[in-house]
């Protein structure tokens, strides 16, 4: 029997993994590895392998539904995306278009999430914004201002070419797997590895030295080692008068800074500290990977400017083996961004406030007068339907019922709008609250491209019909745009990634003809360009071509313990799961290998609690209370446990402090309490 | 024909190992990934023994070696059981009828070497200990100097 | 108790401790006996570059040995006498755990009965080959004390050799 | 600690004086080499490559690590590139020093080098019609033109048996000029030229014939012309030659340009009366390896050892002066001789050494240099210290000079009564020892031990270089030596008064012994190959003693070699040259360090050729 093999991109985290889905008779029979792939090699993580698992899901949405009550009743298209213009048209027409919010999605591919949020322009609304705000907003916030750039430097291959490695913030061992093989490959040819993060997590084994710092004391570590390496005179001096501006103000911002006051913040000894700054700043290729555990914080911003000040002034940026590497989370959160689908930005990172903007794209998308102004992020919208300023929401291949902090609150917030649409491929917590249901179809059954958190944009084909009468986004966000009366006439994939060629200049030259396995990194601005492995390598895209060094000072977190709540509830991912589940928790021999929520806590905590391991616990904070299995292990620190967020009840307990700049909510520290359950 | 092997200090414990195998063997995983006390994990699957003990104690010839392979053939497992308890390393493993890593036969690569993400994986016998003589030898001559 | 030093900085990676553990473990033990010999003889010990210094890396007889630790079948064993970790080849199964856990890669395995082999330190020669073959003097065989002994000698040469440098008077011409 | 004496040499002369030696601190090759153990398994098996720089490469011989070099070479290629380099040099070696004595035959035949004189006029009268001239400054320029010539084949060649000839010409390996070959061969090894084993080991042959038949052959021809056609002599051989009360000069190295000037030089009378002033009796000249041989064979001139003797008579305290020119000169000379007032005198503008005074050779003033030299050393007999003079008193004596035109002398005019002995079987046959000292193997033990067993078992030995002086050393090259000879053997010799052991000359003179083969396969009708003949170099050092085996089995002659050649690493040349190479020219190499076994193995083939001879 004949046997296709079709080039996918993984539906899971942002490292870009290319497989070959094994087709027959039109059914997905198996993952074939793809040994040609730049980033990967082949290789996979336990997701990888298992992603067909969700494709074939039982639970798969297979028609549109619309909710009576508590009743969820098929209907066909025709009426369900009447239901939707209705719903949406009636609170742009009644309330105006900024009471109505579009969440896209990071699930999606790029032409996807520029249709997004062309919709919801086109309609008027500033509201538009993905899930990139529960993870790298900082990112974008933060390395916009000091470097110009918000995507990861330096390619994942590249890391091999390093000399020295600094983890911070970052479980990528679990959760971005294939990096650790290039860490692997830096650490035979010589390079050293530094690993901070308040648990001894499997990148940890990696490490040749480890910090377990405090959750949410980044900056006074970072900050202290630049102290270090000011005193010591292990700055690149070349490089800061030639390419960039404010290392005075940092110089006299860090000066407090001591080895030894930065010991007592954040538990790191500082003769550890001097270390860790001798390491970085003599090693001749440097790089700086971090994710949620910079980000996910009231401080999350700040993380990101100190983290790039450090290799500002180090130089440790724009050569081979460098960088600052920001690990995403979704498959195409870097792409989504990229698209605009955010608050403060159109397509190609225009500024949402910036007249002009408006302008641009309005004469290309024949809708005169676009918004202009920077509209809710995800947080603010739930806050928005809270209190009424929000009344419609269309939500695409997202679940904040699950993956945003205080969920509980978060589903009170939606049941109080007026109209909800989710489009999903399952029914998820979200889905649960909404007005209509649309079924999406999965990443192998739609095409279109992905931007990996290397900025490498990447053609993903489709393999399979989509079960039932799904369809996929593009489709549907094509037929709700065309209901609602606009000219949404895309016949497929290509189509829309033309328009972005015409549009954003980082995308011009990555058209459909040259995307063949491995793709192109941005920014590629023309037909001829091969992309741009190395960002920065000549000079920065600021004023002067001069990077910002933009001193930042600690801040403790929003919440500190205190005699009711007195752990430090820090959270993160584990291997064989993703994000909030919704895929991995329907994916048996991934839910076979890690069933259950479980929390890890130090034997020294413990043991007055009198919880052994494996017992049952209740883990409480002001928000709320969730049942887990401990783990007593003396992974964590005194003080300090963990949970994974894969599983329904963690974001029970997390709070919804946030950043004030990039709006992500703290998830890295909630003060709880924990008791055994008897 | 090559037997895999592990370098432990590759390991990063994330079972991609587990999840291949099965998913390639129809179900049926056959390499188990223990994690110890969160400090190191090690992949264990057949090493191919070249006198392997469940060769011996099968008496119904259908574990055999096959040049660098501990083969099995289903036609001829009686379910007795016996290789499971021969087994030094508990990984012929039985549910009812034995089952055990092919090596992917007739494929040249194992299944869970090519999907490693951290080559801990291989099946080059040399390698792992070429890493480990590199490690020890950066440690004696740079040690100090880094 | 002897034991095999290495000192890296002499080594010049010409491999003769290399070839002259294959032959002293090679049934003729002589080099061009040696080349006819089916299998071909393996050696224990390797040569590496780490950046641009050479240097053997050789099993050092761990005091607690993982490899002997991980030997289910008995074949790795240390002597507590001697205290060489040695294997019995009659009851090695070529399972090559111990390969996996050496810390220093030098577990290595018999090409044709792909057993573990390892350095035995050349149990019939009183020195054993590798250091018998190295013309630098990078591995040396003695007591540890002996080895304490050689660097004290030269640090306080060297320190002799600069204090004279320094206290030699100008020659007035 | 030095290893037991007895295990060094076999010679007592030697054995005494690594005594002295010992007990002086002085140090030896064989110190050295004891420093040099183990010595590299690479190397020794020829599996090193540093013919470019991609390189050093090595392969590893039990097939573990590396099985080929950089450019992908395998250990067939390095080693056959690495001996064919090794036939170059070595061919070089014999060629340059011919083209020093043509060059010095020719300006005397213009009359510009007055210390020479014609003293063979018959011989040279016999090459001018070979070559067919009609002037001798003719034949000076037709020999010169050999090195440069750019086809061939080489003059000479025709002095092989037409079979022979024949054989060559099929392989394609007749040799053009000698220079031409020797290039070809560097050009071949150099990276990415030539990388067919068997190709390259043809050129190796080639141009070992160009040394052979060539270079080797021109250089004895005119020195026989030059110095005289050597003919039956008596002398003295050991370091029991020196004198302690004359002024002793050893004249070292292989060619007889100058040592031939200091022979005459040493009895000119002013020196002589110079030399009584100092306080001595007289001058002794003694000669040490080749350049030794040369003026024995022709004048009797006494030797004082062979390749491993040289420092030893330094040691002995009682050499005024070590005069040196080319090939097998120790660097180690300088800094011995610098222990005592020996001075160390180079003359060749090709070959200085740290610690020598340099006085050049220069052919159109030679016997004033020789003068000079001697001068030197009269005047040094002054500083000699007689305490630490130390002779032994061991010296043998010798019949040597066993030219072709000697031996043919000898037998009457004809080779004939030879041909008759060897056809009734009362000699089996010939077999040619000859070759260097080598510290692998125990001083003269394999020289002496093999060319006893051989003469034992009827097989008449004919000798040149190291070999001889070992002979000579032992004893056998004296006609009372039949007494050792097998009886068939030893009535041949009791009846012509010759020694069973025939000194023909130095290592040059190995094209002696292939004019013999020749004109012997002539007078059967045969090859060379279909003769009762072998040949061995027991002790083996020089890489010209490659270029020399590789023409003696180029030339049909089965040779054993004694110490092991650096090719062991590659299977498919050593097939080829132990075996292979029978079935092209005839020929065959064989190593066997045992001495009796070696001769067993000649004698084996020795005999297999009488039966296909039908004797």
């Amino acid at each position: 029997m004949s046997k296709s093999l079709v080039s996918t991109i993984c539906p899971y985290c942002a490292a870009g993994c290319g497989f070959y889905v094994a087709v027959e008779k039109g059914r997905a029979t198996g993952i074939e590895y793809m040994l040609e792939h730049p980033a990967n090699e082949g290789s996979l993580c336990p997701k990888g392998n298992a992603a067909l698992e969700v494709v074939y899901s039982e639970d798969r949405l297979l028609y549109p539904m619309k909710r009576n009550g508590n009743e969820w009743s098929r209907i066909s298209w025709d009426e369900a995306l009447k239901l939707v213009s209705k719903g949406l048209g009636r609170t742009i027409k009644n309330s105006g278009p900024d009471f109505a919010g579009f969440l896209s999605s990071s699930k999606c591919t790029n032409e996807e999430n520029y249709l997004i949020q062309k919709l919801a322009r086109s309609l008027g609304s500033r509201n538009v914004d993905n899930c990139a705000r529960l993870c790298h907003a900082p990112s974008v916030v933060g390395l916009n201002r000091t470097l110009g750039a918000a995507g990861m430097t330096n390619p994942i291959p590249d890391l091999a070419n390093s000399k020295c490695i600094f983890v911070i913030g970052s479980n990528l061992a679990e959760n971005h797997a294939i990096l650790s093989r290039w860490i692997h490959r830096a650490k035979d040819r010589g390079a050293q590895v530094i690993v901070a993060d308040p648990r001894l997590t499997h990148t940890a084994w990696l490490a040749d030295l480890f910090l377990q710092l405090k959750p949410g004391t980044d900056v006074a570590l970072l900050n202290a080692m630049m102290k270090v390496i000011i005193d010591e005179d292990l700055v690149d001096k070349a490089f800061i008068s030639k390419s960039t501006k404010g290392f005075e103000d940092l110089v006299k911002a860090v000066k407090d800074y001591t080895p030894e006051k930065a010991a007592e913040i954040t538990g790191v000894p500082a003769k550890d500290i001097v270390k860790v700054a001798r390491m970085y700043a003599k090693s001749p290729a440097s790089a700086i990977l971090y994710s949620m555990g910079i980000t996910q914080h009231t401080s999350g911003t700040d993380n990101v400017q100190s983290v790039a000040n450090l290799a500002l002034i180090t130089g440790q940026i724009g050569k081979e083996g460098t960088g600052v590497l920001p690990l995403r989370g979704h498959n195409n959160v870097q792409g989504a961004c990229d698209m605009g689908a955010l608050a403060e930005f159109y397509p190609g990172y225009r500024k949402s406030d910036d007249p002009e903007t408006a302008k641009f794209f309005g004469q290309t998308w024949d809708t005169i007068s676009l918004p202009v102004g920077r509209g809710l992020t995800a947080t603010e919208m739930i806050d928005a339907a809270c209190n009424g300023e929000l009344k419609a929401m269309y939500i695409v291949g997202e679940d904040p019922a699950n993956s945003d902090p205080w969920s509980s609150h978060v589903k009170d917030c939606l049941e109080n709008l007026d109209f909800l649409v989710v489009q999903d491929i399952f029914m998820t917590a979200t889905a649960q609250l909404a007005d209509v249901v649309l079924p999406a179809a999965s990443w192998a059954e739609k095409e279109g491209t992905y931007t990996s958190t290397e900025r490498r944009v990447q053609w993903s084909n489709r393999a399979l019909e989509p079960p039932g009468e799904a369809k996929s986004d593009l489709e549907i966000v094509c037929m709700v745009a065309k209901s609602m009366g606009l000219n949404f006439d895309y016949p497929d994939a290509a189509s829309v990634l033309a328009e972005i060629n015409r549009l954003v200049p980082t995308y011009k030259g990555i058209t459909r003809e040259r995307l063949g396995i491995g793709g192109l990194i941005w920014p590629c601005p023309s037909t001829d360009h091969p992309g741009t492995p190395i960002l920065h390598s000549a000079g920065f895209k600021l004023q002067d071509g001069r990077a910002l060094i933009a001193p930042v000072q600690y801040k403790p977190a929003a919440e500190d313990t205190g005699t009711e709540y007195p752990l430090i509830l820090t959270t993160g991912r584990i291997a064989v799961h993703f994000n909030a589940g919704s895929m991995t928790r329907r994916s048996p021999s991934l839910m076979e290998r890690a069933p259950n929520l479980f929390v890890e806590i130090n034997p020294e905590d413990a043991a007055p609690l009198r919880i052994n391991d494996g017992d049952s616990v209740e883990v409480t904070t002001e928000r709320g209370t969730t049942t887990a299995l401990a783990r007593v292990t003396d992974s964590v620190k005194q003080g300090v446990v963990f949970m994974p967020f894969h599983y329904p009840g963690t974001n029970f307990l997390t709070t919804d402090a946030r950043d004030a700049e990039a709006k992500i909510p703290e998830f890295k520290v909630a003060a709880c309490n924990i008791v055994r359950r008897d | 024909m090559m037997r895999v092997y592990v370098d432990i200090n590759r390991c990063i414990g994330c079972r991609s190992c587990e999840v291949a195998c099965k998913r390639v063997h129809g179900g049926k995983g056959h390499v188990n990934v223990h994690i110890s006390e969160d400090r190191a994990s090690v992949p264990l699957f057949c090493h191919h023994c070249e006198e392997a003990a469940c060769t011996m104690a099968c008496y119904s010839g259908a574990l055999t070696k096959d040049g660098e392979r501990t083969s099995f053939s289903l036609d001829k497992c009686t379910g007795c059981g016996l290789c499971r308890l021969a087994c030094p390393f508990g990984v012929v493993w039985t549910d009812k009828l034995a089952h055990k890593c092919d090596l992917c036969a007739p494929n040249e690569t194992p299944t869970c070497v090519l999907t490693c993400p951290a080559q801990a994986l291989s099946n080059d016998y040399e390698l792992a200990l070429k890493r480990a003589r590199a490690r020890a030898g950066r440690a004696t001559i740079l040690g100090g100097k880094r | 108790m002897k034991e095999i030093f290495v000192r890296p900085e002499r080594c010049m990676g010409c491999r003769s401790c290399e070839i002259a553990c294959a032959v002293e473990h090679s049934g003729s033990k002589t080099l061009f006996g040696a080349l006819t010999d089916k299998p071909e003889p393996r050696k224990r010990l390797y040569v590496e570059t780490i950046g641009s210094q050479r240097m053997p890396l050789l099993c050092h007889h761990c005091d607690e040995a993982p490899c002997v630790a991980v030997c289910r079948t008995g074949a790795t064993s240390k002597d507590e006498v001697t205290g060489i970790v040695t294997k019995d080849h009659d009851k090695c199964v070529g399972c090559w755990v111990c390969a996996t856990i050496c810390t220093y890669g030098v577990v290595g395995r018999e090409k044709e009965e792909r057993i573990a082999l390892k350095c035995d330190r050349c149990k019939d020669m009183e020195i054993p080959a590798c250091v018998k073959a190295c013309p630098t003097g990078t591995l040396i065989f003695l007591e540890e004390r002996q080895l304490a002994d050689i660097g004290s000698r030269d640090a306080s040469m060297k320190t002799a050799e600069i204090q004279r440098s320094r206290s030699t008077p100008e020659i007035q011409s | 600690m030095a290893k037991n004496i007895k295990d060094r040499s076999i010679d007592p002369a030697s054995q005494e004086m690594l005594a002295v030696a010992a007990k002086a601190g002085l140090e030896t090759a064989w110190d050295r080499f004891d420093k040099q153990q183990p010595q590299c398994g690479f190397g020794e098996l020829g599996l090193c490559c540093r013919n470019c720089n991609m390189g050093p490469c090595r392969i590893d011989p039990f097939g573990e690590a590396a099985t080929k070099g950089v450019c992908g070479a395998t250990a067939d290629i390095i080693v056959a590139r690495n001996l064919l380099r090794a036939i170059a040099a070595g061919a070089s070696a014999h060629s340059d020093h011919a083209r020093d004595v043509a060059h010095t035959f020719k300006l005397m035949s213009e009359g510009k080098a007055p210390s020479y004189q014609v003293k063979d006029q018959a011989k040279l009268a016999r090459l001018m019609k070979e070559y067919g001239v009609s002037t001798q400054v003719d034949l000076a320029d037709a020999v010169l033109a050999e090195f440069g010539k750019q086809e061939g084949p080489i003059q000479f060649i025709s002095r092989a048996p037409a079979k022979r000839q024949e054989i060559w010409k099929n392989l394609g390996i007749e040799p053009r000029g000698i220079d031409r070959e020797i290039v070809e061969c560097m050009h071949k090894t150099t990276m990415g030229v030539d990388n067919d084993h068997v190709n390259l080991l043809l050129q190796g042959l080639r141009a070992s014939l160009a040394d052979g038949w060539g270079g080797s052959m021109i250089a004895t021809e005119l020195q026989d012309i030059m110095f005289g056609t050597p003919t039956p002599v008596r002398a003295m051989a050991n370091l029991g030659v020196l004198e302690a009360d004359k002024v002793n000069i050893i004249v070292h190295g292989h060619e007889p340009l100058l040592s031939e000037m200091i022979v005459s030089a040493a009895s000119d009378p002013e020196l002589v009366d110079l030399a009584k002033k100092q306080g001595a009796k007289g001058i002794n000249v003694a000669g040490m390896c080749c350049t030794g041989n040369e003026i024995l064979v022709r004048h009797g001139i006494p030797i004082a050892g062979n390749f491993l003797q040289q420092e030893l008579a330094v040691a002995t305290g009682a050499v005024d002066a070590m005069v040196v020119d080319v090939q097998c000169v120790m660097p180690a000379l300088g800094a011995l001789a610098g222990c005592f007032h020996t001075k160390f005198i180079s003359t060749s503008p090709k070959a200085k050494f740290p610690g020598a005074t340099h006085m050049e050779l220069k052919e159109e003033s030679a016997y004033e240099t020789a003068k000079q030299i001697v001068r030197v050393a009269v005047v040094n007999y002054g500083l000699r210290d007689p305490t630490k003079v130390h002779i032994p008193n061991i010296k043998s004596e010798a019949i040597v000079g066993f030219s072709v035109e000697a031996i043919v002398g000898a037998l009457g005019g004809t080779l004939k009564p030879l041909l008759d002995t060897i056809a009734s079987g009362a000699v089996r046959g010939v077999a040619a020892v000859v070759g260097c000292n080598n510290p692998k193997v125990k001083q003269d033990y394999g020289h002496v031990n093999l060319v006893k067993e051989l003469i034992r078992n009827n097989v008449l030995v004919v000798t040149t270089g190291c070999n001889a002086q070992a002979c000579a050393k032992a004893g056998l090259l004296l006609p009372e030596a039949a007494d050792l000879a097998g009886d068939g053997l030893k009535a041949v010799c009791k009846a012509l008064g010759v020694p069973p052991v025939l000194h023909m000359g130095s290592c040059v003179d190995i094209s002696r012994i292939m004019v013999a083969c020749a004109a012997i396969a002539d007078a059967l009708g045969c090859d060379i190959s279909d003769l009762p003949a072998a040949a061995a170099a027991p002790e083996w050092m020089s890489e010209k003693a490659v270029a020399i085996g590789a023409y003696v089995v180029g030339s049909g002659v089965y040779t054993i070699l004694g110490t092991i050649p650096p090719i062991l690493g590659s299977q498919g040349v050593t097939e080829l040259l132990t075996e292979g190479i029978k079935g092209v020219t005839g020929g065959a190499f064989a190593v066997e360090p045992d001495p009796n076994k070696a001769a067993k193995l000649m004698i084996d083939h020795i005999e297999a050729q009488r039966k296909k001879l039908g004797l």
